[in-house]
C-alpha cells in the first residue's frame, strides 16, 4: 500500500488534489482512498489530505501517519507546519516552489536522501501559465505520476477531465502535461550529469 | 320574491334565515354540514375553540367539497377530540407535536403535491401557545416557504390545556397561573404582546386574517377565501374559554363579540401583506363591559381595583380602533361614554 | 450516496444544513431540480425539529421521505425522532455521526445516534461507503415492511467526505428490490381516520409494547432481506464479511480474543487483526450493522467460544462506561467472557493501527482494565485538575486544556 | 395486519359517549306573548300573521291575521294600534307598522276576492244579532264560523253602524267597509236593515236561541249651554249621521266644535271639507289631557283645524260664541279664570261623548242598567239568560276594536252557554319581554313612513288620508318584527352549540339532542327572539 500525505492552504485545491489522485488511481485498477484532515478549515489555513493506493482492498481509516510520498503545495507552510512528520528516509517529495532546496534552508534534510525522490516544481507558475490561477494540484499531480511511476499520466489527465468542466479541465491537463515534463526532462539533466 | 329588503326581518348576523335562497345560507345553518368535529367530544361546556374549529373546518370541508386534511397540533382541542378510544373528527386528521404542526401540514402538502393530488387540501390548526409561542419558528418557516397550507389558531389567550398558565398571545392584565392577580402589577405584563396576524403579514402571505366566533357568517366567508387561493394562509380566530377566563359558558359568543365590539380584538383581512378589509364595531362599548364578565380581570374592578390598568387597556381599544379604523360613525355610540 | 437515495425514489426529501451531512442533500436538490426524481419535492425547512416534522407529514400522506442530519441536529429534532417512531411512520434518515458539544466539536464520533438508541428507531451502522450507499436501500425496505423509521449512520468526515470506488446500484435493480410505498395508514379523504390520539394508560404499554415487536419483528426479516440484496446485487449490504445482515464477522469462528465495533473504525481493526495474526494471535472482530434492533443472538453464537472481547465504542455513558458494551454484557450474560470497554475516536480523534494494536496487546497481557480511553492524554488531565484543586474559579475547562496543549 | 393500534382511531367514534350526563341545565324552546298580542283587544295573533306574512305567504297570513278578526282592511284603517304602542322593537329603533300591514292584507284579500270558509258543521242554533257595528259583525262571523244560523237586525239604512256613521269616508271608504261586511254575509250571515227591534225580550220568545246585543251608542250628549233664540248649535253624531247618509247639514263658514274626543276632531275635520273655511276646537283642558289620539290631532293641525284649549263655552249667541278661560289645578282639573273671549261662529257642534240607546231593554227583568250602559258578567251576559251584550253598550273602552273584540268573546261565550257549558280561557303565556331578547341579530331597519296626500288637497274631499303601504313595503314591515318570545327559524341554536346538540328538522323545527348537550346555555343566550328557556335538570 501506498500513501499520499498532501499538504496546502486552504483554497489551493489540496483535497481536490487527493481525490483526483484516487480517481486517477482507480483509472489504473488500482484501489485508493481519499479523505481531507477532517475540518472547518478557512481559506488561507494550512490543509491536509491523503491518499491511499493499492493493489488489494483498502481498510484502514487511520489518517496516514508514514507517507510513502509527500506533496507540498506551498512552500511557507515549512516554516510552520511539520510536514515531513513520519516521511519514510526513501520517502518521494514534491514541493511547489521557484526557489531551491538551499533558498528554502532544506539542503541539510534533503543530504542524505535519494535526490530522485526529491524535487521542487514551479507548479504555480505553470498553472498560472494555462490555468491563469495559482492553483498548483493538476502540475503538481503531473510530477506526481512522473516522479512516483505509480499511475500514468493519461489516468490524471482523465481524472482532470472527469472532474472540471471541458474547458478548465484542458487548461489544469497542460499544466500537469507540463510539470510531467519539466520533471522527466530534469532527471534527464541528471543521469546525463551521473554518467559524466 | 327578490326584494332588497330579504335581511330586514333578521340581519344576516344569525346563522341562519329562512328567508334566503338556499345558495347564500352560511354552512352552518345546512343540516348536511359535514360535521367535522362531531358530538361525545370531551370539550368544556360552552368551549369556544370546540364551536370554532367546527365552524372553520366545516367551511373549510364545503369550500374543498370535502377534500380535506387536517394536522392538529396539541392542546386542548386535540386532546378532547380524540382521546382513544374515540375521535370527534370525521376527516383525515393527524396530531403530531405541539411545536410543529405548520411543519407536518408543509410535509403533507408537499406529499400530496409529489402524487399529483394538488385537488386535496392542508388545513393545519392549533392554540395560541401552539402557534405563537412553541410552533412560532415552524409556522414562519411555513409562510417564508409560502407552502400551500391554510393554518388556523385558535386564540383563547393563554395555555388553558395545561391549566391556564400565560402565554405570548395573554393579554395585559389578565390572570393566569404564571400571572397571578397579587402585587404591584397584577396579571400579564403591559407589554406590546405578539400579534401573530401583523407577523404573518410582514412575511407578505397571500392571505391573513382575524375572526371570531361572535361572526360566524364572517368566519365562513374568511375560509372560504382562504381555501380558494393557495399559498400560506393564515387565519386568526378569537376563541373564549369559560374555564381560563372564568367566564359563565353561555356567555362565550357574547364575550367574543364584546371584544370586537370594545376594539380590543380588531376583525380584519389582509392581502399579501395589505389589510384589504376591516370589520366596523356595530354598537361600540368601554372595555369595562367585556372585561367586568370575566374572573380573570375581576382584580381590576371593585373598591380596591386598579382603574389605572383599566384606563390603560381602554387606551389599547381607542388605539386599536384608531389604528384598524375600526368604528367610523358617532351617531352609533350608544354605550361609550 | 446521494445517488443511491435518489434511486429509491423518495417523494420527499427535506433538509436543513449541518456538517457532515450537507452535501448529500445538496446533491440530492440538485438532483430534484434537474427533475431526475419527477415530481420529488425538495423541502427547504428552517429547521432539524421542521425537517423530522415535514418528515412525519409527507410519510403519513404516503410519501417516501428521506432526510439527513447529525450531531446537534439529531438532538434538536429528538421530539420528532420519538413521534415518528411512535407514530410508526418509515422514515429514512442518514446520521453523519459527529460529536455533541459543548465543547462545540464537528468531527466524528457516535455520541449523537447513541443518544437517541432509545427512541424507538432502527439503527444501521455502515462500515464504509460501499455499505453506506447499500444500507440506505435496505433501509427503505425494513422500514416499510415494518412501518418503522430507520436511521442509516456513517462516520462524519471519515466516511462522508472520503473518495472511494463504489457499486452504484442500478435503477432496475432499485426498483425490484424496493416495490412502491404501500402505508398501512395513510391521510387520505376517500377514507379518513385520525392519527396521533391521545392513549392513557389503558393502552399505553400495549402500543409501546407493539413497537418492541416491530423492532423483533426486524430483527427476524433483516437477515432474509440481506439474503434477497444478495441475491439480486451480487454482494452484501452489510459489505463483504457481513454474516446475516445484522453482524459483520471477520477471523471470528477461532478467535480467542474479539474485537467487537460499530462503523468505519471496524475496516482500521481488520488491518490490526491481520497483522497480529501473523504474529499469532488469534484475535478477531464482529461490526455490529443492526444496532437497534440489537442481534443478540448472532453477537452471542459469534462470540461465545471467545475468552476476552473488546468493545471498541466512538461514545461513551458517563457515570457508567460503555453503551454497545452494556448490550454485549446482555448478549453474553452467564458466560465468563472477559468484556473490557475502549472508547476511542471521541470528537474526530484519529483511532489509529497503533492505538488498537496497544489495547489488544494489553488484553493479551491482562493489563486492560474494564473500562479504558484509548490515547488518553493523562498529563492534560492532570494539569486540569490541579488546576481545579487549587483555585475555585479555575476558568472554562475547554479552553484551559487547549492553552495547555499550545504551550507544549 | 390493520391499523395502528390506538393512535389510529375511526372517524366520528365519539358519538359513543354521551355528554349528556354532564348537564345541569337542560334548554327548552318555549312560547311567550308577544306585547303586541297581549296589547291586541281583538286578541290577534299578530307575531303568527307577520310571520307567514315576512314569508310572502299573504294568503296564510290573512287566514292567520282573520282567526280572530274579520275585519283587517277596516281596522287597518281605523284601529288605535295599541299594538304598535307595545312593541319591543320600540326599544331598538321605532315600532312596527303592525297597522299598515294589517291593511295591507285587509287590501290584498279585497283585490284578491279571498273568502271565509266555514267548515263547521251546521248546529241548528239560531242566533240574533242587534247591530250591525264591529262587535255586531265580529259576533255574527265567530258564531258563523261554529256552524250556527245568524240573523243581524240594523235599524239604519246601511250596516256598519259607527263605521259607517260616526266615521268619516275620508277615514274609512266605504266600498272597504262594503266589501268587509258583504265577505260575512256571503258566510250565510243574513243582515236586515231598516228594522230596529224595540224589545229584545220578544226576541227570545220568537225561538231565538240567543241574542247578542250591539247596539253600539249613538245618541249625543246634550249639555245645557245658555243660548240665545237664535243660536244654531246641533251635535257631532248626528252632524256625521247626516253627512254620511248624503245630506250634510249647513254649518257656515265658521264653525265651533265644543268636545275633546276623536268625535270633536272628526266632526271639525268634516266641517271644513263641508266648506266651513274656519273650524276652531273648544276644550277644557290641554293637550296632553285631550282624549282624542295623537294621530287625529296632528292631521287634524295639519289641516287647518284651530284648538282652543283651556276654554269653556258659556254663551252662545247668533254668530257669536262666549269662551270662559281655564287654568289647571294641581290634581288636573280645569277651574275657571273669569276671563272671557268671544269667537265668531255660524254653527256649534257639541261632541260631548255618546249614550246608548236603552228603550229596547228598559223592561226585561233581570237585566242591570249603570252609568247608562248595561251590565254583564264576564262571559258578556246580561241577567238575562241567553241574553248577551257588548260593544259601546256595555262598559270598557269605545273603540271598534274593542268592540270585534267584544264580538269574538260573546261568541264563544255563546257557543259554550248553547252546549250548557261555560267557556274557559287558554291560559295566557308568559310576557315576551325586550330584555330576554338578543337584539344583535337583528339589523336596524328604519320604520317605513305612510306616505300621505299633502294638507289642502285632503282638506277639500273626502279622499281617503292614508295611503295604503305597497307589497314590497309591507313586507319589509313586516320583516321588522322581532318575533318577540317566539322562534323564528333563523337556526341559532342550530349553529352555536358547540357539541351539536341540535337537530334541525326543518324550516322552525328543531329538537336539542339530549344524548350531547352538557347545558352550556349558548342556545339560550344566543337566541334572537327569547324562545329558549333554560331548565334546572330534574335529579
Amino acid at each position: 500500500m501506498f500513501q499520499v500525505r498532501i499538504h496546502g492552504r486552504g483554497g489551493q485545491g489540496v483535497v481536490t488534489a487527493a481525490e483526483l489522485l484516487s480517481v486517477a488511481a482507480f483509472q489504473d485498477e488500482l484501489f485508493a482512498q481519499a479523505f481531507p484532515s477532517f475540518g472547518s478549515e478557512r481559506t488561507g489555513a494550512p490543509v491536509v489530505a491523503f491518499c491511499r493506493i493499492s493493489k488489494l482492498q483498502i481498510r484502514s481509516r487511520e489518517p496516514v501517519m508514514e507517507p510513502d510520498a509527500l506533496i507540498i503545495q506551498d512552500s511557507t507552510l515549512l516554516q510552520s507546519v511539520d510536514v515531513f512528520a513520519g516521511a519514510a528516509p526513501d520517502a518521494f517529495i514534491l514541493i511547489n516552489s521557484t526557489k531551491s532546496f538551499n533558498e528554502l534552508g532544506l539542503e541539510e534534510f534533503f543530504e542524505n536522501r535519494q535526490s530522485e525522490r526529491s524535487l521542487i516544481v514551479p507548479a504555480s507558475e505553470i498553472a498560472l501559465r494555462h490555468v491563469g490561477r495559482p492553483l498548483p494540484n493538476a502540475a503538481l499531480l503531473g510530477a506526481f505520476a512522473a516522479i512516483t511511476e505509480l499511475v500514468t499520466l493519461d489516468s490524471v489527465l482523465n481524472a482532470i477531465e472527469e472532474r472540471f468542466p471541458a474547458k478548465i479541465a484542458e487548461a489544469n491537463a497542460d499544466a500537469a502535461r507540463e510539470a510531467h515534463e519539466f520533471v522527466l526532462a530534469g532527471r534527464k539533466v541528471a543521469e546525463h550529469a551521473s554518467t559524466n | 320574491m327578490s326584494t332588497p329588503l330579504k335581511f330586514y326581518q333578521v340581519g344576516s348576523f344569525a346563522v341562519g334565515n329562512r328567508l334566503i335562497d338556499e345558495a347564500d345560507l352560511s354552512v352552518q345553518s345546512s343540516t348536511s354540514r359535514s360535521n367535522s368535529l362531531t358530538s361525545g367530544h370531551r370539550a368544556c361546556q360552552g368551549c369556544g375553540e370546540a364551536l370554532g374549529a367546527r365552524y372553520a373546518i366545516d367551511a373549510a370541508m364545503a369550500a374543498t367539497d370535502g377534500k380535506l386534511v387536517a394536522v392538529n397540533a396539541t392542546g386542548c382541542l386535540e386532546v378532547f377530540s380524540t382521546p382513544y378510544p374515540e375521535t370527534s373528527w370525521r376527516l383525515p386528521w393527524i396530531h403530531s407535536l405541539f411545536g410543529n404542526a405548520s411543519a407536518v401540514a408543509t410535509g403533507v402538502a408537499a406529499a400530496l403535491k409529489a402524487q399529483g393530488k394538488s385537488d386535496i387540501r392542508v388545513v393545519a390548526q392549533g392554540g395560541d401557545g401552539g402557534t405563537v409561542d412553541i410552533g412560532f419558528g415552524p409556522l414562519s418557516g411555513m409562510f417564508e416557504r409560502n407552502d400551500d397550507v391554510l393554518y388556523i389558531c385558535y386564540d383563547n389567550e393563554a395555555y388553558m390545556n395545561t391549566g391556564v398558565q400565560r402565554s405570548g398571545a395573554t393579554p395585559p392584565g389578565a390572570r393566569t397561573n404564571t400571572s397571578h392577580a397579587v402585587g404591584e402589577h397584577p396579571g400579564a405584563s403591559f407589554t406590546q404582546g405578539k400579534n401573530l396576524p401583523l407577523i404573518a403579514m410582514a412575511h407578505g402571505i397571500p392571505y391573513v386574517a382575524t375572526a371570531t366566533v361572535a361572526d360566524l357568517h364572517d368566519l365562513e366567508a374568511k375560509v372560504k377565501k382562504a381555501m380558494g387561493m393557495r399559498g400560506a394562509r393564515y387565519l386568526h380566530i378569537l376563541v373564549p374559554c369559560p374555564l381560563g377566563w372564568g367566564s359563565r359558558s353561555e356567555e362565550t359568543i357574547k364575550l367574543a363579540r364584546l371584544a370586537t365590539e370594545s376594539g380590543l380584538f380588531p376583525v380584519f383581512e389582509a392581502e399579501y401583506g395589505e389589510i384589504t378589509e376591516t370589520k366596523k364595531i356595530r354598537r361600540r362599548v368601554r372595555v369595562e363591559e367585556y372585561l367586568k364578565p370575566q374572573k380573570r380581570f375581576a382584580h381590576l374592578f371593585g373598591a380596591n381595583g386598579h382603574s389605572e390598568m383599566l384606563s390603560a387597556i381602554q387606551a389599547i381599544a381607542d388605539k386599536n380602533v384608531a389604528k384598524f379604523n375600526l368604528w367610523d360613525s358617532e351617531e352609533a355610540d350608544t354605550n361609550h361614554g | 450516496m446521494a445517488e443511491t437515495v435518489a434511486a429509491c425514489r423518495p417523494a420527499v426529501v427535506c433538509a436543513y444544513p449541518i456538517s457532515p451531512q450537507t452535501h448529500i442533500v445538496e446533491a440530492l436538490d440538485e438532483i430534484v431540480r434537474l427533475g431526475e426524481l419527477g415530481t420529488c419535492q425538495f423541502v427547504n425547512v428552517e429547521s432539524e425539529f421542521s425537517a423530522m416534522s415535514v418528515a412525519i407529514g409527507a410519510s403519513a400522506t404516503g410519501a417516501r421521505v428521506y432526510t439527513a442530519t447529525a450531531s446537534q441536529g439529531l438532538l434538536f429534532m429528538v421530539e420528532p425522532l420519538y413521534n415518528a417512531s411512535g407514530l410508526g411512520l418509515p422514515i429514512v434518515m442518514t446520521v453523519a455521526n459527529r460529536a455533541i458539544g459543548a465543547p462545540i466539536n464537528i468531527w466524528n464520533d457516535h455520541s449523537d445516534s447513541m443518544s437517541q438508541r432509545d427512541s424507538g428507531w432502527i439503527q444501521l451502522y455502515a462500515q464504509d461507503n460501499q455499505t453506506a450507499s447499500d444500507l440506505h436501500i435496505l433501509a427503505f425496505r425494513i422500514a416499510e415492511e415494518v412501518s418503522l423509521p430507520v436511521m442509516v449512520c456513517m462516520d462524519g468526515f471519515v466516511l462522508t467526505h472520503a473518495v472511494e470506488r463504489i457499486d452504484l446500484p442500478e435503477q432496475s435493480e432499485v426498483d425490484q428490490f424496493l416495490p412502491p410505498y404501500t402505508p398501512r395508514q395513510l391521510l387520505d379523504p376517500s377514507d379518513p381516520m385520525s392519527i396521533g390520539a391521545m392513549v392513557g394508560p389503558e393502552a399505553f404499554t400495549e402500543v409501546r409494547y407493539l413497537g418492541h415487536a416491530k423492532q423483533v419483528q426486524a430483527l427476524e426479516l433483516i437477515p432474509d432481506l440481506a439474503e434477497d440484496f444478495v441475491k439480486l446485487f451480487g454482494r452484501r449490504a452489510g459489505g463483504e464479511h457481513d454474516l446475516d445482515g445484522l453482524v459483520t464477522s471477520y477471523q471470528v469462528d477461532d478467535a480467542e480474543i474479539i474485537l467487537v465495533a460499530l462503523g468505519s473504525v471496524i475496516g482500521t481493526i481488520k488491518d490490526v487483526v491481520d497483522e497480529m495474526r501473523e504474529l499469532g494471535t488469534k484475535v478477531g472482530v464482529l461490526g455490529i450493522t443492526s444496532f437497534r434492533p440489537f442481534p443478540l443472538d448472532s453477537v452471542r453464537t459469534s462470540v461465545m467460544h471467545a475468552k476476552k472481547v473488546i468493545v471498541v465504542e466512538r461514545a461513551f455513558a458517563p457515570g457508567i462506561g460503555g453503551i454497545v458494551s452494556s448490550n454485549v454484557r446482555t448478549a453474553l450474560r452467564d458466560t465468563s467472557i472477559k468484556i473490557s470497554t475502549a472508547v476511542a475516536g471521541l470528537g474526530g480523534r484519529p483511532v489509529t493501527i497503533k492505538s488498537i494494536r496497544g489495547v489488544v496487546v494489553q488484553a493479551i497481557d491482562d493489563t486492560l482494565p474494564e473500562l479504558t480511553f484509548v490515547d488518553l492524554d493523562v498529563e492534560l488531565i492532570n494539569r486540569e485538575l490541579e488546576r481545579n484543586r487549587q483555585q475555585r474559579r479555575s476558568g472554562p475547562m475547554a479552553e484551559n486544556l487547549l492553552r495547555d496543549v499550545g504551550s507544549r | 395486519m390493520g391499523k395502528p393500534f390506538a393512535i389510529t382511531l375511526d372517524i366520528g367514534s365519539s358519538l359513543a359517549n354521551h355528554t349528556g350526563s354532564w348537564r345541569t341545565e337542560r334548554p327548552v324552546y318555549v312560547h311567550r306573548l308577544p306585547p303586541c298580542n297581549d296589547a291586541c283587544p281583538a286578541g290577534e295573533d299578530i307575531q303568527g300573521w307577520l310571520y307567514d306574512g315576512e314569508a310572502g305567504n299573504y294568503e296564510s297570513a290573512w287566514r292567520h291575521l282573520t282567526r280572530d278578526n274579520p275585519l283587517p282592511a277596516i281596522m287597518g284603517r281605523i284601529c288605535y294600534h295599541p299594538c304598535q304602542t307595545a312593541c319591543n322593537r320600540a326599544e331598538l329603533d321605532e315600532t312596527v307598522g303592525i297597522n299598515s300591514v294589517e291593511r295591507f292584507l285587509g287590501d290584498h284579500a279585497i283585490s284578491k276576492d279571498w273568502q271565509f270558509t266555514v267548515e263547521a258543521p251546521p248546529s241548528g242554533k239560531k242566533i240574533l244579532v242587534i247591530g250591525s257595528g264591529p262587535s255586531g259583525l265580529s259576533a255574527a262571523y265567530h258564531l258563523a264560523l261554529k256552524g250556527h244560523q245568524v240573523t243581524i237586525r240594523e235599524s239604519a239604512a246601511d250596516p256598519g253602524g259607527m263605521m259607517r256613521y260616526g266615521i268619516p269616508a275620508y277615514r274609512l271608504p266605504r266600498e272597504v267597509l262594503d266589501a268587509e261586511i258583504s265577505r260575512i254575509t256571503n258566510m250565510g250571515v243574513v243582515i236586515e236593515c231598516n228594522s230596529k227591534v224595540e224589545d229584545a225580550s220578544l226576541a227570545l220568545d220568537e225561538g231565538f236561541d240567543a241574542v247578542f246585543l250591539a247596539i253600539g251608542a249613538h245618541l249625543g250628549r246634550r249639555a245645557f249651554i245658555p243660548a240665545g233664540d237664535t243660536a244654531h248649535i246641533l251635535d257631532a253624531v248626528s252632524m256625521l249621521h247626516m253627512t254620511a247618509e248624503g245630506e250634510p247639514p249647513l254649518l257656515g263658514r265658521r264653525v265651533v266644535v265644543y268636545g275633546g274626543g276623536n268625535t270633536a276632531l272628526d266632526a271639525a275635520r268634516t266641517a271644513r271639507r263641508l266648506g266651513a273655511y274656519e273650524a276652531v276646537v273648544v276644550y277644557r283642558r290641554n293637550r296632553e289631557r285631550m282624549p282624542a289620539h295623537e294621530v287625529e290631532i296632528n292631521e287634524a293641525l295639519d289641516e287647518g283645524i284651530i284648538m282652543r284649549w283651556l276654554s269653556t263655552i258659556s254663551w252662545v249667541n247668533e254668530g257669536l260664541v262666549t269662551v270662559e278661560k281655564m287654568e289647571l289645578d294641581d290634581k288636573g282639573f280645569p277651574q275657571p279664570t273669569g276671563e272671557f273671549e268671544t269667537l265668531e261662529a255660524d254653527s256649534v257642534i257639541l261632541a260631548l261623548g255618546q249614550e246608548v240607546d236603552l228603550s229596547l231593554i228598559e223592561n226585561i227583568e233581570g237585566v242591570s242598567i249603570d252609568d247608562g250602559v248595561i251590565q254583564v258578567d264576564e262571559y258578556l251576559m246580561t241577567g238575562r239568560n241567553g241574553l248577551f251584550a257588548g260593544g259601546d253598550a256595555v262598559p270598557g273602552e269605545r273603540t271598534a276594536t274593542n268592540a270585534i273584540g267584544h264580538g269574538k268573546q260573546a261568541a264563544r261565550a255563546i257557543d259554550a252557554w248553547l252546549q250548557g257549558e261555560q267557556f274557559v280561557h287558554a291560559p295566557r303565556p308568559d310576557m315576551a319581554t325586550f330584555d330576554r331578547l338578543n337584539t344583535w341579530y337583528y339589523s336596524d331597519a328604519p320604520r317605513t313612513v305612510r306616505g300621505k296626500l299633502d294638507a289642502a288637497r285632503r282638506a277639500t274631499n273626502f279622499d281617503e288620508v292614508v295611503q295604503g303601504l305597497d307589497e314590497q313595503t309591507a313586507l319589509f314591515e313586516a320583516r321588522r318584527c322581532l318575533s318577540c318570545g317566539n322562534c323564528f327559524s333563523c337556526d341559532n341554536c342550530f349553529g352555536v352549540c358547540p357539541d351539536n346538540a341540535v337537530i334541525k328538522f326543518g324550516e322552525g323545527n328543531y329538537e336539542f339532542n339530549l344524548d350531547y348537550c352538557k347545558g352550556c346555555g349558548i342556545c339560550a343566550t344566543e337566541c334572537p327572539s327569547g324562545a329558549i328557556d333554560m331548565e334546572p335538570e330534574l335529579s
